[in-house]
């Protein structure tokens, strides 16, 4: 067999395929409930009540999708040139002790919050740097040093946590102060846990939709992603477009790390971030790296892992069902937006 | 008990075989065979989603809901605020908070008086006086169940020296050990098994021991001497009633946990009866009675232990 | 067509009414043609003919719509290059198939021994494919990593890939568009031995005297179909080539003029050998306004190196670069471009373009960080595709409009673009290295004619070709490269393509006879 | 310092770096095969989850170790499959499909266990691999306690370690896989399937990886926790990047970070683990595993067509 592109796909292949990626993944959650005991036919209703039947459910999609924009907004960045930055989740963290170091008392005034976030970025941008110019100066495999980074950066999240940033009040538990009034991002609506960080995220998108489109930097980014050799050879500054990119993606990053903190938990813990990092490189490639496709996937994927969590409960069957209809409904979705594109055709 | 089991709801932040959490689950479970609760649970739920699964189970209609805050205080205490019909106890570094969340009871696994007996065996055990203690993280939770091991194996060893260290994980047996491992060849004769794996090392060097939280012994029955047991029964059993009787309030149900209140115990010496010397077993007896009579209280100390 | 039943023994290769489709093209419509033994057949067409299709079906790599291929008078089973190969047919890709990672002989043996056996030895390899250099004159060292050849023993061990599997049919698709005369004539020599022993060839190619030196018989391709059959003895070039485009070419003819001041000059440059490739040994060189100089040598002799240092991607080491009298202190592609430097790269696929960016974005490559293109950081995209349209109207670039990918292009509109791209912000100094390789006559006449107006604007030219015929009808001046070392200017016609050729070789500088 | 010179020289230290590296030399080939034919196999890390959970379920259920291991291997190979079906004749995003699979295989085997085993006590245990001490061998004084108090299944992974390499670099087949990750157009030219040659390496190397977390749980340690795992797959990762896709390299690399981890953990009851806090010393094989990819960094040559999608009769 080989793959054909196609020229100009009709509507309905486009929107048939996605949709029938989402039923095969309720199909797999109805067969799951089956085995699990419970009643097949009732998933799908539990599953779509849990991601947007009511409000809560919707804002706490959205919530759980803040912080996926954001990593995959910084790994559509990267990708973009070709720079495999496995780290968010390393980035995000260092967003996160940001957030922390100047939320508890270092600033009193609501400037806090943007002095902050904008620390935060660089911060973030910090720890990718490292990787890149390692990368460019001795062409050490960025992979791997964005990958290990993570797991240093773990640790030393728990020594903070457990040493200098440990909160006296906190009763030996490893967690950090609580952040200051000034240094909380409100809530959009009062009572449920939707904060402006996700408006922010948004932004964040459409930011960079602009930037890789409309400025010289996108443009230069995109060239040395697409071949490294011709963009030399053009006159464009590689190392330093790659020095940039890094920046703008590891400070993507760290916004994800800044606002769950600043928005969402008020303090910092170990376990910020049940996996945002990699997911983000899952939410980056759903969305074939466009900026603005990102919110839809990140979106996506938070509501088939906050609805499908939520239907274990309803049917009472072990929680792990959520990831596997995650996993499952990313595998459909990614081979269906691809049949959208190509046709299968044999020889 | 009433009529009507009460609906109960599980929320922890790790898998049920953790040792901590598996004391909370069984508990729950046998108040069910019993026909108290109409029991529900989910594990391994993320911090950050604690109080999104919270509020799921208070919409559900659940009347109590057990769990762990420690990672998500400020939210979880917003959640009880918004549904005060329902009794919330959770494990919480926290007191109670009568005036915000009248509904929320709190308590913590306070096994230190079991613990510090099962020192004392230790203390009189150890040969070479040099004891390895492995832990997943320096939490209070484990912290305050290792000192007052300590201490009471200075009781019978005040010399003992004693080696610490934490794997950075709950679960990784292989790790853990590997780490016990290593403290064996540098010397240490006994092992204080706050993580699973320790135990394995213990017999598979021939040496000795003590479980902690849960009864190990039947899987090691030469290695595991004795074990500082934690009880929730009392704790949930206090909540049932106080929920029957319309009595529940926002109150530290962490007392449960002691040994007066048979919130913890030190498991029956079973294969190991006889092999602890006699008066070691009386000091034991002596010092559990003035535990339970209050005549004797053991220190409670969350500081992180350091090897000496 | 010959008549079938009559010669059908005879033909050791027979396409018949071949067709293949892609989306809404037509790559090639009803095509038949046969193969006899021992004969050469050229395969001939504009860019975009259908050639290379046809040989891809021959040899299963696409599937045909319609049509059947029979090889000694078997049906191949379509879409499966193990048969082919099985079969006796060999194929040299136009663009190589070769793992540069890996040595001659993994190359060369890759596919031949059972997955699951232990494999028979390097030794026995080894030696058959001594034997198989010796006997077609393939000098090519077994051990040898295929990356650090250049591209004429590349091409060799492709050969080398068909000879050892015993191929009686061989399909050689553009051979000689990256091969210098001397690296041709013994392809010749070789594909006459292949001849002798009985083998049979299908050999596609642009440059028609090749054609007419090599072939038998040519067979002419346009939009897919055969547009005649021609016996080389009876035929010219002018001939062939009308009969590709359909209608007269007017090959340029460039007269000499008096050159202008010299506007980039090179003292006395040495630079280091990068990897495979020679490096530049002490050259010292004057281009001069108005004027074409031409760079002849045998490929990997330096002449890559002084492309890379006059467009800015390696310094000097020794020596200095000075343009309009004066020294650059930083010397950079940018720099290059800020000197009004044109710089026409020798490979259009991999320096040339970006293969998945549109016609309006390789457009402007070079000048995107300038107006109009962009102005404080911000891509004026207006601009950018007026210009990208300019260029397709005035370089008639054949394609569907600016926002085309350009991979869709073939090779002659890709360079028709980059030659726009670099021609149109009218260039002081213009450095083209390979303009015309695989490109067919009817574009080689384009390319010419536009350098040749270039330069009688003013313009100072350098052309680097391995094609002396180029060479020679151009340059106003005619250096030679050999080992890195520039031999002195020859003037137009002063010397014959024989003596040019000692020159080639490594003869008559100073320093001796240190052949290359 | 003393105590580091006494930790080094000790026969007991070297044993417990050959036991930490096994597993991860068993996953590492496996990523190395599939590296080579071109494949990056993200699923690494969810694979060796599979493996350690069918491995153990297996045994536990009353097969022999070594069925264990076969049954770990087919799971962890049908999980191969699906990767291999998503990235190789359908060209999906090598790092979407992996990190999928990793979700998936982790989530399904928790999902499963759970199911086995609904009633919850401390994890039920088997009989894991013995320590095998050759009569004679075991007492050599220094070698006989590093090499002779390990299981069959370390024995067992070193030998992979060899066969992998052995079968790469010394027959058609694994010239056949690297020309896949050199350049596929040169194997198809040469009448081979690029696609049977990447599914196939990525299959038998996904089972590697499955035999390589069944060694946690079946040898290592002797029942199955969810997280057990713990980023193990991340670092074999890294550890073929290290090793410069050569499996040699790859192995030693693996001793490397084991021993790093061993001499960690050792360092802890040194006086040094009383003043320095432990995450120091946690840390310490990652760092020392970026600096180690430092000093060897003359580019390695990285397969050439590594994750990219072949198409054949795409331009
Ligand atoms: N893989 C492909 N997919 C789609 N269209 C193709 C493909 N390959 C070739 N074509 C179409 O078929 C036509 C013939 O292409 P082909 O490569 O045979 O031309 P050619 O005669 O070899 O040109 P050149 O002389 O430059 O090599 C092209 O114009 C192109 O439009
Ligand atoms: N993916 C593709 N889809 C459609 N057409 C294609 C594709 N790839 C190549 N082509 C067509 O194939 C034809 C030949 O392509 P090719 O790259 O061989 O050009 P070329 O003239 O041979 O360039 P060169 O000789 O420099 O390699 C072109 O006319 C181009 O339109
Ligand atoms: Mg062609
Ligand atoms: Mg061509």
């Amino acid at each position: 067999m080989r793959l054909e592109p196609i020229a100009n796909a009709s509507l309905a292949r486009r929107l048939g395929l996605p949709l029938a990626a989402l039923g095969a993944t309720v199909i797999v959650a109805g067969v799951l409930a089956l085995i699990a005991g419970a009643n097949p036919f009732a998933v799908l209703g539990q599953i779509v009540t849990g991601a947007v039947g009511s409000k809560f459910a919707l804002l706490e999609t959205l919530n759980r999708a803040t912080p996926l924009i954001f990593t995959g907004l910084a790994v559509a960045v990267a990708f973009k040139a070709k720079l495999w930055n496995i780290g968010a989740e390393a980035q995000l963290y260092a967003g996160a002790i940001i957030a922390v170091l100047m939320g508890t008392g270092a600033m009193e005034s609501p400037i806090v919050l943007p002095v902050s976030a904008l620390l935060a970025m660089a911060a973030g941008a910090l720890v990718l740097l490292g990787p890149v110019l390692l990368k460019t100066r001795l062409g050490v495999d960025e992979v791997v040093t964005t990958l290990l980074l993570n797991f240093i950066m773990l640790l030393f999240v728990s020594y903070l946590l457990e040493g200098p940033m440990k909160d006296p009040m906190g009763m030996g538990w490893p967690k950090s102060e609580p952040l200051i009034k000034d240094a909380r991002l409100p809530r959009i609506v009062e009572g449920l846990r939707l904060h402006w960080g996700f408006a922010l995220a948004l932004i964040a998108a459409v930011v960079v939709y602009i930037i890789e489109r409309r400025t010289t930097f996108g443009f230069e980014m995109r060239a040395v992603g697409s071949n490294l050799g011709a963009a030399r050879f053009a006159g464009i500054p590689v190392n330093r477009v790659l020095v940039q990119t890094a920046l703008l993606s590891g400070g993507l990053a760290a916004l994800a790390g800044w606002s769950e903190v600043a928005g969402l938990k008020g303090h910092l813990s170990q376990d910020l971030s049940p996996g945002f990092g990699y997911t983000g490189i899952i939410v980056a490639m759903l969305a074939l790296l466009n900026p603005i496709g990102v919110v839809g996937t990140a979106i996506f994927v938070a509501g088939i892992f906050v609805g499908s969590d939520a239907m274990s409960r309803a049917a009472v069957v072990p929680t792990y069902i959520a990831d596997m209809l995650l996993a499952s409904a990313l595998l459909f979705m990614v081979l269906a937006l691809l049949l959208t594109r190509v046709r299968v055709v044999r020889g | 008990w009433a009529a009507e089991p009460i609906k109960m709801a599980g929320i922890y932040t790790v898998p049920v075989e953790q040792q901590w959490v598996s004391r909370i689950h069984l508990a729950a479970e046998a108040a069910k065979a019993a026909g108290a609760v109409d029991y529900v649970y989910t594990e391994n739920v993320a911090n950050t989603d604690y109080a999104r699964v919270m509020r799921e189970y208070c919409e559900q209609g659940m009347q109590l809901i057990v769990g762990e805050i420690f990672g998500a205080e400020q939210e979880a205490r917003e959640v009880c605020s918004e549904y005060p019909n329902v009794a919330f106890l959770l494990g919480s570094s926290f007191p109670p908070d009568e005036a915000a969340n009248p509904n929320l009871a709190v308590f913590d696994n306070y096994v230190q008086d079991a613990s510090y007996l099962s020192g004392i065996i230790a203390g009189a055990m150890t040969k070479s006086g040099n004891i390895g203690m492995v832990g997943g993280f320096p939490i209070p939770e484990v912290n305050r169940l290792m000192n007052a091991f300590m201490a009471g194996v200075r009781e019978t060893r005040p010399d003992a020296k004693f080696q610490v260290s934490f794997i950075g994980s709950w679960f990784d047996p292989p790790k853990a050990k590997e780490t016990a491992f290593a403290m064996i060849e540098a010397g240490v004769d006994l092992l204080y098994a706050e993580r699973f794996g320790v135990s394995d090392a213990a017999k598979e060097k021939g040496i000795l021991a003590i479980g902690n939280v849960i009864d190990s012994q039947a899987d090691y029955p030469d290695t595991v001497v004795a074990s500082a047991l934690w009880h929730f029964e009392p704790t949930l059993n206090a909540a049932i009633e106080a929920i029957n009787g319309g009595a529940f309030k926002a109150a530290d149900y962490g007392v449960y946990s002691f040994m007066k209140n048979g919130g913890c115990s030190l498991a029956p010496l079973g294969t190991f009866e006889g092999k602890v010397p006699a008066e070691v077993m009386a000091k034991i007896a002596e010092k559990e009675a003035a535990i339970k009579d209050g005549s004797f209280t053991v220190a409670i100390d969350d500081g992180e232990p350091k090897s000496s | 067509m010959t008549d079938k039943n009559a010669q059908a023994e005879e033909f050791v290769l027979r396409l018949d009414g071949i067709s293949k489709r892609f989306g809404a093209l037509t790559a090639n419509s009803g095509i038949s043609l046969g193969l006899r033994r021992g004969e050469v057949i050229a395969l001939l067409g504009e860019n975009g003919a259908g050639k290379t299709t046809l040989m891809n079906i021959l040899f299963g790599h696409y599937v045909a719509d319609e049509g059947t291929v029979e090889v000694f008078g078997e049906p191949l089973p379509p879409g499966n290059p193990r048969a082919a190969l099985a079969a006796g047919v060999g194929m040299v890709h136009q663009h190589f198939t070769l793992a540069d990672n890996l040595s001659v002989i993994d190359n060369i043996t890759l596919g031949t021994e059972s997955l699951w056996s232990r494999g028979n030895g390097r030794a026995a390899a080894r030696a058959r494919i001594k034997a198989l250099s010796r006997d077609f004159g393939l000098a090519v060292h077994p051990d040898a990593r295929v990356g650090s050849l250049s591209v004429g023993e590349r091409q060799r061990v492709e050969i080398l890939k068909a000879l050892y599997r015993d191929a009686r049919i061989l399909i050689l698709d553009e051979p000689t568009a990256v091969l210098t005369p001397q690296e041709t004539d013994a392809l010749f020599d070789t594909l006459r031995r292949a001849i002798a022993a009985g083998l049979s060839i299908i050999f596609i190619s642009h440059k028609l005297h090749e054609v007419i030196a090599i072939a038998d018989r040519c067979i002419v391709l346009r939009h897919g179909k055969v547009v005649g059959e021609v016996d080389t003895h009876s035929t010219d070039r002018a001939k062939l080539a009308s009969m590709m485009v359909g209608g007269e070419i007017a090959l340029p003819e460039a007269e000499a003029r008096a050159p202008g001041p010299a506007l980039l000059r090179l003292n006395h440059v040495s630079t280091r050998a990068k990897g495979t490739a020679t490096g530049l040994r002490q050259v010292t060189l004057d281009l001069c306004s108005g004027q074409i100089i031409g760079l002849a040598g045998v490929s990997g002799n330096g002449q890559a190196a002084l492309a890379d240092l006059v467009s800015g991607l390696v310094r000097p080491d020794q020596g200095s670069i000075e343009i309009g009298g004066r020294q650059p202190i930083v010397w950079s592609p940018r720099e290059a471009l800020r000197h009004r430097i044109a710089r026409i790269p020798e490979d259009r696929h991999k320096t040339g373009t970006i293969s998945d960016f549109n016609l309006t974005e390789n457009a402007v490559l070079e000048g995107y960080s300038c107006p109009p293109f962009s102005r404080r950081g911000w891509m004026n995209w207006r601009a950018a595709e007026s210009f990208a349209k300019d260029i397709i109207a005035k370089y008639d670039v054949r394609c569907q409009g600016p926002a085309q990918r350009i991979r869709l292009l073939s090779g002659g509109n890709m360079q028709k673009l980059i030659l726009g791209r670099v021609l149109e912000p009218t260039p002081k100094i213009i450095l083209a290295n390979q303009p015309v390789r695989g490109l067919d006559v009817g574009a080689i006449a384009y390319v010419h004619s536009r350098l040749i107006a270039a330069r009688d604007a003013g313009a100072a030219v350098l052309l680097i070709s391995e094609d002396l015929d180029e060479i020679q009808s151009l340059s106003d001046v005619i250096h030679v490269m050999s080992e890195g070392r520039l031999s002195p200017g020859f003037a137009r016609g002063s010397m014959t393509a024989a003596e040019l050729g000692l020159w080639m070789a490594g003869q008559g500088f100073e320093g001796g006879e240190d052949a290359a | 310092m003393t105590d580091l010179i006494d930790i080094l020289i000790s026969a007991s230290f070297w044993a417990a770096v050959i036991r930490i590296a096994s597993p991860l030399i068993l996953a590492t080939m496996g990523e190395l095969i599939c590296e080579r034919a071109g494949i990056l196999n993200l699923g690494i890390e969810g694979i060796m989850v599979v493996g350690a959970f069918t491995g153990w379920l297996a045994v536990y259920q009353g097969m022999p170790l070594w069925g264990g291991v076969a049954v770990a291997m087919a799971a962890g190979m049908l999980f191969g499959l699906l990767h291999a079906t998503l990235t190789i004749p359908f060209g999906l995003s090598q790092h979407v499909v992996g990190l999928g699979v990793t979700l998936l295989a982790t989530s399904t085997s928790s999902f499963a266990y759970r199911l086995a085993l609904p009633e919850v006590t401390s994890p039920p245990k088997i009989v894991p691999f013995q320590p095998l001490d050759v009569p004679v061998f075991s007492d050599i004084p220094f070698l006989g306690e590093v090499l002779f108090t390990q299981t069959a299944f370390t024995w067992f992974a070193f030998t992979v370690a060899v066969l992998v390499s052995l079968v790469l670099f010394r027959t058609p087949l694994g010239l056949a896989i690297r020309a896949a990750g050199e350049n596929p157009s040169a194997v198809e030219a040469q009448g081979l399937s690029v696609t049977g040659l990447r599914m196939g390496a990525v299959i038998v190397g996904s089972g590697l990886m499955a035999m390589g977390g069944a060694f946690l749980t079946l040898s290592a340690f002797s029942s199955f926790f969810f997280e057990m795992v713990n980023g193990r797959g991340w670092i074999c990762v890294a550890l073929v990047v290290f090793g410069a896709w050569m499996p040699g390299k790859a192995a030693l690399g693996a001793i490397l970070f084991a021993a790093f981890d061993a001499l960690q953990i050792r360092l802890q009851q040194t006086p040094l683990g009383a003043d320095l806090p432990y995450q120091v010393f946690l840390m310490a094989p990652y760092v020392l595993s970026i600096l180690a990819l430092i000093l060897m960094s003359r580019r390695a040559e990285v397969p050439a067509a590594l994750m990219t999608a072949y198409n054949k009769g795409e331009r």
